[in-house]
């Protein structure tokens, strides 16, 4: 039933994906735990848990709160590092026709620089440049804010990526325009958004923020509309396509999303409640397609009347 | 694969005015299961609350699986207005689950709706040996229940409330320091964190391994996303930051860090 | 049974309500329609539809999208002017004990100081600038995301303003403690946020925007967590108070914000769900109170441990 | 003081697969409803959907409300599940309703689940006036339903559908243009918004009064948040924007602009 002369297959400049579902970094692991689930030659790409160069233990206390359809996390890149990253995760995932995104995280510039020259040899298909991680001292979100840190991390990590590099901006902006325009400028292939918005909650009971470090970062259906504004934004400005992220938890989000301009879709917070989403995701936007009469997505791309 | 999808309410029991069963078909797909494990349960088919909620397997057998669960928030109040019939999706099972070998004298601690997966897991020993002998200790903040599911279930029965006045009154350390010391192969424990963090250094005083059922807060509850974690002792870091969901729930009291 | 012994007053800096729960302005009208569900003499202040010089007819097209515990509304300051509001609406709410907050809103800064004159004038208890408006083509949102145009704009009204002076922040910033330092040292007396986050939905159907304006702005549940971060933040940063909102539909939420520092707060989506929110939550915190022996509201708020 | 509270639920009817009623107490504290008024209700405790949904009154008495609601998304089939005796959050009345005054001969024409107010207003004039003499026109995309509870209230009683091949095959428009000019003394009519905006020209030229019930999407449904609009000839902009939910949801047709 799947592919009936439909055809799904993206391109991300450079970066071609046999369908435009992919999942959002850190709400999939290295892709193990979901495949007892869902078979994932389904999924176009997947975008690993961020990586550092150093293995990273994460974020002491409690690292989530539920919120009204949508969630607060604080995991502070729990990761094995890269080359556990590279030893281990990349064969696994190599067993499957998914496109592996390798999302990377520096303390500063030059991790950034080291961990793209590590990487660059490695079997992965994608960089992605997370300079947007609300849940770290160092980096993240400091980084992703302000243009002119913006500007120098990716005109120089651009140097040390030899491969496709996608840079992940963060919501918590005056202006996203302007930050992607930079990022494009700047040589990025592929911009991917939005990581998630910063946000708080307060234990009533304990009279304290939930999150030792206060702020964690918010995704889920409530941030839809804040991503979906972002995404129409950022693809209205820039030419190199858009990775579109924030809430999707269905097909009609997803099919928003396409129509405001992104190329190509990452699924996270949505896996939780449903482990198949993706798939079911797919299957909607077949139907949508034949409903509406496209035989090829990249129709229904930014396809606004 | 694993299963993950509708299965129906075949029956469901109020314990209380708080507490009730739901059992459930035990879909074909589920090979095994292991007392201890949980399962993630979308509480409603409308989004709110987003989230799975983890509730541990309270028994089961070839055809069914029960859940024993406390009316705490919006998701279990939902679980609650489930009827026999409805059809309910359910993820799992999750975890490790306890581990069991042919011991034959066991002590197990449960508190409040902790005593769920402890009967759970007296239910399968007693299947596989009937001359097990079990010491038990239930603490419950006001009212017991399932106090004769228990009984049944245990040689010796303790029971403590901290309002109850028919029983004695307190926590499950004052029974359990009587009795420290006993000869158990293992102790198994399940209940509130504070309770846990109270048991543990007794047990680990006197080298008595215990097996703790612990609780986090979860989203994926599959391991994949690194929000639950329990402290573990050594480590790449000094310490190491484990899964609730997937490496636990269930951790050896020796291994476990327990923060403020 | 209310205000048995316990001090529920507020002093937002020379406005001082009975008690800390208001309505925001935009979801309340002029207090009218509510009057029929609940007792004004129990709100602490109404903060009115945002107000214009002259009247305006507002958008057109579909004004709302419902999306996962939020809305998006586009309602683009429908009023019937300063001058109307003032012959028709002051007279009504005076026959309450709550306090009137005008909204006022200018296409520019003559505008904002001509509106702040006139309203000096007259029998209302404070002045909410609204610099933060996604709604409009001139002014709002662009006033309340550009720090120099902040400056001006609070500087130049408050000297037309002869009464107690809120300024309302937009969330749509990628610093909310640098616009509200600059909002503080301008002489605002109190400082108000969030305002709504600029968000979007598309019509999958029609394949267009949902809203004429394209995007429209984000309130309810859905945004709480950013709103609860912006208010910390920003009573972090500044003396003066701040009037929280953003998100609070219960007594949780309220004592949340509370706890994170907001002097008062104000309730707007929530009260389409239930009219009787506000009363609700007064309620709430009263108990809450009790529980947690404070017999003074002011000592529950910022009492973060 | 107005009503806003639960209210029990009576009796529940299935129309077709799509259809069904609610009938609840009325609360003493109404004291008067008209035909054409909607509530708004609440229809999950849990939250989500956060907004209440404006829903007609279909019918009511002095004990009791009915209504008639289409499953439509999420909200609607909430609605669904409540089972009599549950408790529903319902907030009205409210709008402006019908404005009906001992009319001898009328029109009236439903579409959809706009038949729904249509019913209840006939079944007002009727019981006021037995002797009104009323020509119906129903229109439906598939099957029909309530057909005979249209026969008994109508006159004549005409019905479209536009899959249906056991009726007249179209729109309402098609059985309208053949009584137009007819000497009715009022058109009330109530469907979707394409309905609506093809019968008013043709009504307006034929200078027949109608009354249409209209729909928007609401927030508080009493007239607060001005997210509910109306575009009504004349007013200080050419035009001026009612709002539908306290100014209507009744307009006269020769009022109303329908924009694109
Ligand atoms: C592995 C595992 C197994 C589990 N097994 C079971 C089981 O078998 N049976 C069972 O019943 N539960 C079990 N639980 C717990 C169960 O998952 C939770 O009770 C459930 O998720 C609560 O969801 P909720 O939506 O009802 O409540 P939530 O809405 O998530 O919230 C908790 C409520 O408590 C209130 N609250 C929070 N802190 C305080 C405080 N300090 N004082 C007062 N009120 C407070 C909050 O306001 C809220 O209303 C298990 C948990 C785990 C991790
Ligand atoms: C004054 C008034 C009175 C009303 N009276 C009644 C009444 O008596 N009975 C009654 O049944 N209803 C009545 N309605 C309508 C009723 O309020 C809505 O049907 C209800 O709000 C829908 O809520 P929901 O949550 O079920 O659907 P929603 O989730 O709000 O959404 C609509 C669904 O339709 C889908 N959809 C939207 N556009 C399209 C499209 N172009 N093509 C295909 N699918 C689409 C969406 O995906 C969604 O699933 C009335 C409305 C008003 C304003
Ligand atoms: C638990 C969790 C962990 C995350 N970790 C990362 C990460 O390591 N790197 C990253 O770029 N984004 C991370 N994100 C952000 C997501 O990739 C995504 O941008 C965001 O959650 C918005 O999408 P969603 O609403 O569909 O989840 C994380 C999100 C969650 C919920
Ligand atoms: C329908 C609607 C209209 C609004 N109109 C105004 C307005 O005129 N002036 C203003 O300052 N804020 C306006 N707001 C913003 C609210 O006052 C408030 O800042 C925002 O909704 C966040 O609070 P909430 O989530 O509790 O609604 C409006 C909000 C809504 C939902
Ligand atoms: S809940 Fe996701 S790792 Fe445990
Ligand atoms: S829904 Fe609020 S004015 Fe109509």
């Amino acid at each position: 039933m799947h592919n009936q002369s439909l055809k799904l297959g993206v391109d991300l400049n450079g970066l071609t994906l046999h369908n435009p579902i992919t999942v959002a970094s850190g709400t999939f692991g290295f892709g193990r735990e979901y495949s007892e689930y869902i078979d994932l030659n389904q999924i176009g790409a997947i975008s690993v848990k961020g990586l550092t160069l150093e293995p990273r233990s994460g974020n002491e206390g409690i690292r989530i709160v539920e919120t009204s359809m949508g969630m607060l996390n604080s995991v502070g890149l729990q990761n094995p590092g890269v080359h556990a990253f590279i030893k281990k995760e990349i064969p696994f995932l190599r067993q499957y026709q998914t496109k592996i995104i390798a999302n990377i995280n520096g303390n500063n510039i030059e991790e950034y620089c080291e961990m793209a020259q590590i990487l660059s040899n490695e079997d992965v298909d994608s960089l992605e440049l997370n300079i947007s991680c609300p849940n770290v001292k160092n980096g993240g979100l400091a980084f992703g804010t302000n243009p002119e840190v913006v500007k120098e991390v990716v005109s120089k990590v651009r140097k040390h990526a030899k491969k496709h590099l996608i840079v992940k901006l963060s919501p918590n902006v005056t202006d996203i325009k302007a930050i992607a325009k930079i990022v494009e400028e700047e040589g990025a292939d592929c911009i991917a958004l939005i990581n998630t918005l910063s946000g708080m909650a307060i234990d009533i009971y304990k009279r304290k923020p939930v999150l030792n470090r206060i702020s964690g970062g918010l995704s889920g259906p409530a941030v839809k509309p804040v991503a979906l504004r972002m995404v129409y934004e950022v693809a209205q400005t820039v030419k190199i396509p858009v990775l579109g992220m924030g809430g999707i938890s269905n097909t009609t989000d997803a099919v928003e999303f396409l129509l405001a301009g992104a190329t190509a879709l990452a699924i996270g917070t949505a896996n939780f409640a449903n482990p198949k989403v993706t798939a079911e995701i797919l299957n909607g936007i077949e139907t949508y397609m034949r409903t509406y009469q496209y035989d090829d997505i990249n129709q229904l791309i930014g396809d606004l009347r | 694969m694993k299963f993950q999808g509708l299965v129906r309410i075949i029956s469901k029991k109020e314990i209380n005015n708080e507490v009730f069963t739901l059992c459930v078909e035990r879909p074909k797909a589920i090979e095994s299961i292991k007392a201890g494990q949980f399962f993630n349960i979308k509480t409603s088919a409308y989004g709110s609350p987003m989230l799975r909620r983890p509730i541990s397997v309270s028994s089961y057998d070839e055809d069914s699986i029960e859940f024993t669960i406390k009316v705490i928030g919006d998701g279990t109040k939902q679980l609650h207005q489930y009827e026999v019939n409805e059809k309910i999706d359910i993820m799992g099972p999750l975890g490790n689950g306890f581990e069991y070998s042919n011991e034959q004298e066991i002590l197990v601690i449960g508190g409040g709706i902790g005593i769920a997966p402890v009967k759970g897991l007296l239910e399968v020993l007693k299947r596989e040996n009937p001359n097990i002998k079990v010491t038990t200790i239930l603490g419950f903040k006001d009212e017991p229940y399932l106090e004769e599911t228990f009984k049944a279930l245990s040689d010796t029965l303790k029971i403590v409330s901290e309002t109850d006045s028919r029983y004695q009154k307190g926590f499950v350390t004052e029974p359990l320091k009587t009795i420290i010391g006993k000869p158990f192969q293992m102790t198994y424990a399940c209940g509130p964190t504070p309770m846990l963090k109270a048991i543990t250094p007794v047990l680990n005083a006197a080298e008595m391994p215990v097996q703790l059922l612990m609780e986090e807060k979860m989203a994926c509850g599959i391991g994949a996303c690194l929000v639950c974690t329990c402290k573990i002792k050594e480590g790449d870091f000094g310490y190491k930051h484990q899964r609730m969901c997937k490496d636990g729930p269930m951790f050896y009291g020796s291994e476990v860090i327990f923060d403020a």
